[in-house]
């Protein structure tokens, strides 16, 4: 399943820039973080034998929502808290249950990790994971899923535009 | 009736007392006006069904410096559907109490107002944005009246280059 | 070295989920809360891909695949939100914004 | 829709067609029309005598104050032009001249004339100032340059016949 | 080959196509500006680098004249000062250009420049720097949807209200043509039943797909000038509304990263759409001279240059809404009901109810190999 | 208004300060969800040195406030110090596109107060050489629009034929724009014989080049998308904000100073005044667009009437006498001395011309006071006018939509500051 060098080098990009995003006090430089913490993800796709999923990585989440996201921090101008509260902090027992929480996820996983470390090898099997075999699967198999995604993106779409509606009749009246 | 008489009398007939003179010169009228009424008058001139003298061509004044009194204020009336013009004129003993602004007989008079009082200081009664249009904020004195002392840029020739030269005000290295 | 096996991914899958979670709570701009949610949802889904891998289906990729959908449409209506909320309350401090009047 | 896109494209098609319009400046120059304002020059007889009389007209009809004239009187031993006077100092300031061409106007001598030259750029200001050196044309071939010796008489007449300008 | 192989393959082909492409950018932009200039009327740039010929009016500066002239801009962009501006945000100011033309470069990977060429490894059907990649068409939207990041950056790190509304122009406009771009790449992928660029370009074997498909390809030749901000819908630097919008504050060699990002898009884009619907390298006698195969793609990117520029000299600018409105209410339903009548009549040819007319077409027009 | 002291001045002023500065009219709303964004005076569609102020929700303007001055050159106060010759070189470089026009309107003005009439000989040319300068301006004005909604071919096609116009004013005026060719009493001097040949070659190709810009404008689907319903003034905003000429025509007002009050004997040729009724950008730009068309049959009649006969008239007090008779009379040399030295002394009173300039009704006021210079001259300059009406214009618009409408309405910096 890929090897440990480059395993460790990518997983070292995806934590440091998923940290680096948590902490940026500036919400473009998270943004950009967030990028790269997809890139190394969309990497990974690559090594797992999901091209298909690693390009609609790159293009869905790098390309289209992040872009977004960008787009609204720059309408808002909302590259950073102004006043009130800290950027990050948050009230007390918020932080107790996150480094608690957090500290219990580490623990489990731990224990998951030392169990099973070594029995597996690599034993992935290499699958055929072209798009056509991806389609296949997903149109012979998923249809129902598959429409009702449809479905659900057709709803978000008349909120927003509903969103939108709303605030230029406002402006109207 | 020619439209020249039939202005006198109808502002004659509305203000008996406010023409204080009726000049004929080159072929153009001028009213004269008692100062304090021309807003008045003005609205009268638009309004008339017979004179509408719908179109305000050109506020201007004049300083006649060593006469009393001193600014005379022209209005150049035009009436598209008479196709007459006219000049309404008006004295401003005081340019800081001058005439009462037309800004709302005709819109466009706050904007040439506001020429007016830039560089000849008459302060339109009643317009509230005059500023300094062509000059700087912070300049003093208004340019075209007679008193304002006239500068004169030495015209520099070989006889009296260094001389001039010396006194110009050239950037620093 | 010892080869890349499955756990690797769960672990590295869980770190960021972890992450992703402290930045849910401990964080107050709306954006960046939003933008942890959206690292939670690709934890998870490199799991998946890793598990699909793992056990040779391809079920593991269509689910991401559906996965990807969903976020992009929970983006734009949770974007579309912010915006709103915004343009009303002048901020995007969850804290700021947690009351139920406009 | 897409015609009058493609009406638009043809047009500019055509135009690459065409030869360019543009001059090739330095080594191409566009001749100037015969009224041109261009630099100006003191033009002088066919004798070689100055025509400027230094009654300094140009300079009181100069827009832009650009023109100082000094005038000196002739003498029969030292004659520069017909007449009583002629120019002993005669400049322009090219930084402020407009080139109107009121001083031809008011020349009545057409001593000063604006020719067609129009390349006058210059490193420094001082440059600019044109003197009576710069300005005056050069001696016709064979003619004597001023000042000379004359007989007395022979040049009273300050301003010449002349013809209309075309 | 083993995995190694194919990289330092890769790499090589990589760098060399890529210094290829950073020469052939220099050479658009004196392309741009004597063809903008013949368009107009003008001579353009021909005062750097020309060989003097005598002729009857005397001097003239006729043949190559300019062709130097790229050189000369990049000896100026080099040469000037570097300067940062004051409250600019400096990470990301330096960030931006680079990533513009990061996805620039990166494109150039999967486009196929030639057929099999003598000395292609075994394995390899045409000549590219991955080639055989089954999500080719995937890898160029991918990367496209990144190249928005260097405008948007630049905007955003300029600290200057023009670049901001650049960036989000740009930001709006290449998401929204992003979309209409999907579908439309969708018609030659079904047609050619692959997402290889290779198996694109093979499949148009004696028939383009811009014949087949007019629409798709005019509707993805919009989209093109729309994703390469190109005029009429340069929005993002609108240089008469926003000055120079999201570059505005950028000068040097960095302001020389924009462009030249912005010209190796034009070529590689070009290229592109010749592999979706020009047949790629595909011509005359390609099959037996794999060498033309080279030819004819270059001078397939030359006749789409000549159209970008071409169009450039003619159009006034769209607005920013209109841009939008044209996007989404003209260009994506033009684009969905295209992409259904060709799934309908994919499905109508494989049935056989077409073979005759397909026939008839194919030897009414031989030559396109 | 010109920030004289510091260039950051107005990123720091509040929106109180702002309002109060930029005042009614014009004001700036002043809500902190709004940008201000300062458009100019370095900008490449302001057309000179035109400040904008704009107040942005999004792209759409919300207020906009124009900041002139930045080209004020005080010719009013200038002219008080120069003789009415001398002072007709400043009107040259006022409106700088059509120096024909400024010439005219200024010389009408102080025949008006000396009282005489041009020849009529002078008159055509005075006319066939106005509506020459118009129809070169148009073609500024077309090539500048064009530009700024980058159709950047038109702006060299048009340049192209300009020059032409520029060539022919060089050979009647020896300057290409800096004419200073109308003088009181006539002109500098007579038509050049290859003057009528290059007009009627003109007259000849300008029209399939009108029809060239048009195939690049006129129908062209974006150009509509991007002039019309755009900048939209009514009928009486228009009247009512003092806008003339093609700005004030495109509402649908018929009002040309050349039909209504006929000057310089406009009133002896057959042209029709383009009129259209929507009042937005494309309804002006239709306007000059067919104005230009008139201006060349204006210019074809005058050509065909040329009378013969003296340009200037015969008052040796006005006129310098010609260059022939200075060498053998006495008097005409005194004359010549007298008018260069001390010009002609005007009569007391003031007088108003107005004329139908490129761009609408460019105006002298002029008042004599019995000497040779006069005691005020001022210019009622169209563009100045017509710059008052661009906040109304422009509210709601989008900023490309603000760069049309200033495109639409025509203005030279140089006439508005002065």
């Amino acid at each position: 399943m890929g090897n440990p060098i480059v395993f460790l080098i990518l997983a070292g990009v995806a934590i440091v820039a998923a940290i680096m995003m948590v902490t940026s006090r500036n919400a473009v430089y998270s943004a950009l973080w967030l990028v790269l913490n997809f890139s190394a993800i969309a990497i990974f796709y690559l090594l797992l034998n999901a091209p298909f999923i690693a390009m609609v990585q790159i293009t869905v989440y790098a390309g289209a929502i992040m872009v977004l996201f960008l787009f609204v921090i720059m309408l808002l101008g909302a590259e950073q808290l102004r006043g009130v509260t800290a950027a990050i902090g948050g009230e007390r027992w918020q932080q107790v249950l996150a480094v608690f929480s957090g500290l219990l996820l580490l623990g489990t996983m731990g224990i998951l990790v030392f169990q099973g470390m070594g029995d597996g090898g690599d034993t992935a099997v290499t699958i055929n994971s072209s798009p056509a075999a991806l389609g296949v699967r997903l149109f012979e198999v998923y249809t129902f899923p598959f429409e009702l995604t449809g479905i659900l993106l057709l709803a978000a779409m008349i909120g927003v535009a509903i969103f939108s509606f709303k605030k230029k009749k406002k402006e109207e009246s | 009736m020619n439209q020249d008489q039939l202005v006198v009398d109808k502002i004659k007939a509305a203000y008996p007392d406010v023409i204080e003179d009726v000049v004929d010169f080159r072929g153009e009228r001028t009213i004269y006006v008692h100062t304090g009424q021309i807003r008045e008058v003005c609205q009268l001139l638009r309004d008339d069904a017979d004179l509408q003298y719908n179109f305000l061509s050109d506020i201007c004044a004049d300083d006649l410096l060593p006469d009393f009194p001193r600014f005379a204020v022209n209005y150049h009336l035009y009436s598209i559907p008479q196709n007459h013009r006219l000049r309404l004129r008006v004295w401003a003993e005081d340019p800081e109490d001058g005439p009462e602004t037309v800004g709302d007989v005709w819109p466009v008079a706050t904007w040439l107002e506001m020429e007016v009082w830039d560089l000849l200081g008459v302060r339109f009664k009643g317009n509230g944005s005059l500023r300094r249009l062509f000059l700087p904020e912070d300049w003093q004195g208004h340019p075209l009246r007679k008193d304002y002392p006239l500068g004169y840029e030495e015209v520099q020739f070989s006889f009296n280059w260094q001389e001039i030269d010396a006194k110009k005000p050239y950037a620093k290295e | 070295m010892p080869p890349v096996t499955i756990e690797w991914y769960v672990a590295l899958s869980v770190i960021l989920f972890l992450i992703g979670s402290m930045g849910v709570l401990l964080r107050r701009n709306a954006i960046i809360l939003f933008m942890s949610i959206e690292m939670m949802l690709n934890s998870a889904n490199l799991l998946f891909v890793a598990f699909a891998r793992y056990l040779g289906d391809l079920d593991g990729q269509v689910l991401v695949f559906f996965v990807i959908t969903v976020a992009a449409a929970e983006v734009a209506v949770g974007l579309a939100l912010i915006v709103a909320i915004f343009r009303t309350k002048h901020s995007i401090n969850i804290d700021e914004i947690n009351l139920m009047k406009g | 829709m897409f015609g009058e896109i493609l009406r638009g494209l043809g047009t500019t098609f055509k135009h690459m067609l065409q030869p360019p319009v543009t001059i090739q400046y330095p080594e191409i120059k566009r001749p100037v029309r015969p009224r041109f304002k261009g630099r100006h020059v003191l033009e002088r007889y066919d004798n070689g005598l100055e025509r400027c009389i230094g009654c300094a007209l140009c300079a009181a009809a100069c827009p832009a104050d650009a023109i100082f004239v000094e005038a000196s009187e002739n003498t029969d031993e030292e004659r520069y032009s017909p007449g009583e006077r002629y120019a002993s100092t005669y400049e322009i300031n090219m930084l402020r001249c407009i080139f109107c061409g009121y001083c031809e106007d008011a020349c009545p001598t057409q001593a000063i004339v604006l020719k067609h030259n129009y390349e006058m750029s210059f490193y420094d200001r001082t440059s600019a100032i044109y003197t009576k050196e710069k300005l005056l044309v050069d001696l016709a071939e064979g003619a004597e340059p001023a000042p000379r010796q004359v007989e007395p008489g022979t040049y009273d007449r300050a301003i010449p016949e002349m013809e209309d300008p075309v | 080959m083993t995995t190694s192989q194919i990289a330092l393959w890769g790499l090589v082909v990589g760098f060399i196509i890529t210094l290829i492409m950073v020469t052939g950018f220099a050479y658009t932009t004196l392309f741009e500006r004597k063809l903008l200039a013949r368009l107009q009327v003008r001579f353009g740039p021909n005062r750097v680098g020309y060989i003097p010929i005598p002729s009857r009016k005397g001097k003239e500066r006729k043949l190559l004249g300019g062709f130097m002239q790229p050189a000369a801009d990049a000896v100026k962009l080099f040469m000037k000062e570097d300067m940062t501006p004051a409250k600019v945000d400096r990470v990301v100011y330096f960030i931006a250009p680079m990533m513009a033309v990061f996805t620039a470069i990166a494109i150039l990977a999967v486009i196929p420049w030639a057929g099999k060429l003598p000395g292609l490894p075994a394995q390899y059907e045409y000549f590219a720097i991955a080639p055989g990649i089954n999500v080719g068409v995937l890898y160029v939207l991918a990367i496209t949807s990144l190249g928005v990041y260097g405008i948007v950056l630049a905007g955003w790190a300029s600290n200057n209200k023009y670049a901001v509304l650049g960036g989000i122009r740009a930001t709006a406009q290449m998401i929204s043509y992003e979309l209409a771009m999907g579908l439309t790449i969708l018609v030659p992928i079904m047609l050619a039943d692959s997402m290889d660029m290779g198996q694109i370009v093979a499949g148009q074997k004696g028939m383009w797909y811009i014949f087949l498909q007019p629409i798709a390809a005019i509707v993805f030749w919009i989209v093109i000038m729309a994703e390469l901000q190109r005029a009429p819908f340069d929005m993002s630097e609108a240089e008469q509304e926003l000055s120079a919008g999201f570059s505005v504050e950028y000068g040097s060699m960095r302001f020389g990263m924009f462009f030249m990002a912005e010209y190796m898009k034009m070529i590689i884009f070009s290229a592109i759409f010749a592999v979706f619907f020009l047949g790629g390298y595909r011509g005359p006698f390609v099959d037996q001279f794999p060498v033309l195969g080279l030819v004819y793609t270059t001078l397939k990117i030359i006749f789409g240059l000549f159209l970008m520029i071409w169009i450039r000299a003619s159009l006034p600018r769209l607005r920013y809404d209109q841009l939008m409105a044209f996007g989404w209410k003209r260009l994506l339903p033009i684009s969905v009901i295209n992409f259904i009548v060709v799934g309908v009549a994919i499905v109508l040819v494989e049935e056989g109810v077409f073979d005759s007319l397909i026939r008839s077409i194919q030897q009414a027009i031989p030559f396109l190999g | 208004m010109t920030l004289s002291t510091d260039p950051d001045a107005i990123q720091e002023l509040t929106v109180e300060e702002l309002r109060a500065k930029f005042g009614t009219g014009m004001e700036i709303a002043g809500d902190e969800e709004y940008m201000l964004l300062s458009m100019g005076p370095q900008h490449p569609s302001t057309h000179g040195v035109l400040r904008l102020l704009l107040e942005l929700d999004g792209e759409t303007v919300v207020n906009l406030a124009p900041d002139i001055g930045f080209l004020h050159t005080g010719i009013e106060k200038t002219m008080e110090s120069k003789r009415y010759t001398l002072g007709l070189v400043l009107t040259d470089r006022m409106d700088y596109l059509s120096p024909m026009s400024n010439n005219l309107g200024y010389i009408l003005a102080v025949e008006k107060l000396l009282g005489v009439e041009a020849t009529p000989r002078a008159q055509v040319i005075r006319v066939i050489l106005t509506e020459l300068a118009r129809v070169s301006s148009h073609l500024v004005w077309l090539g500048t629009h064009a530009l700024d909604l980058a159709a950047m071919s038109v702006f060299l096609y048009c340049f192209r034929e300009r020059e032409y116009i520029l060539d022919i004013f060089e050979m009647v005026a020896g300057q290409r724009m800096m004419v200073s060719y109308f003088r009181p009493g006539g002109l500098w001097r007579d038509l050049p014989e290859e003057f009528e040949p290059a007009v009627r070659k003109f007259l000849e190709f300008m029209p399939s080049r009108i029809a060239d810009y048009e195939a690049l404008t006129k129908n062209n689907p974006i150009w509509l998308d991007r002039t019309k319903g755009v900048g939209v003034v009514s009928a009486e905003q228009a009247v009512a904000w003092g806008m003339t000429g093609p700005s004030l025509r495109g509402s649908g007002v018929n009002w040309d100073i050349r039909k209504a009050q006929p000057y310089s004997g406009y009133e002896q040729y057959d042209f029709d005044v383009p009129l259209e009724t929507d009042g937005d950008v494309y309804a002006r730009y239709r306007c000059r667009m067919e104005e230009m068309r008139q201006s060349l049959r204006i210019i074809e009649q005058g050509l065909d009437n040329l009378p013969d006969g003296p340009v200037n008239i015969d008052d040796p007090k006005i006129v310098p006498p010609p260059r022939s008779e200075l060498g053998h009379s006495m008097e005409a040399v005194i004359h010549h001395f007298k008018l260069w030295t001390e010009g002609f002394d005007a009569p007391e009173g003031f007088v108003y011309q107005s004329v139908e300039s490129p761009r609408g009704e460019f105006a002298c006021y002029l008042r004599g006071d019995g000497g040779p210079k006069p005691a005020r001259v001022h210019f009622r300059t169209p563009s100045y006018v017509n710059l008052a009406s661009l906040p109304i214009m422009s509210k709601g618009a989008f900023v490309a939509d603000v760069v049309a409408i200033i495109g639409s309405i025509d203005i030279v910096l140089g006439e508005i500051d002065r």
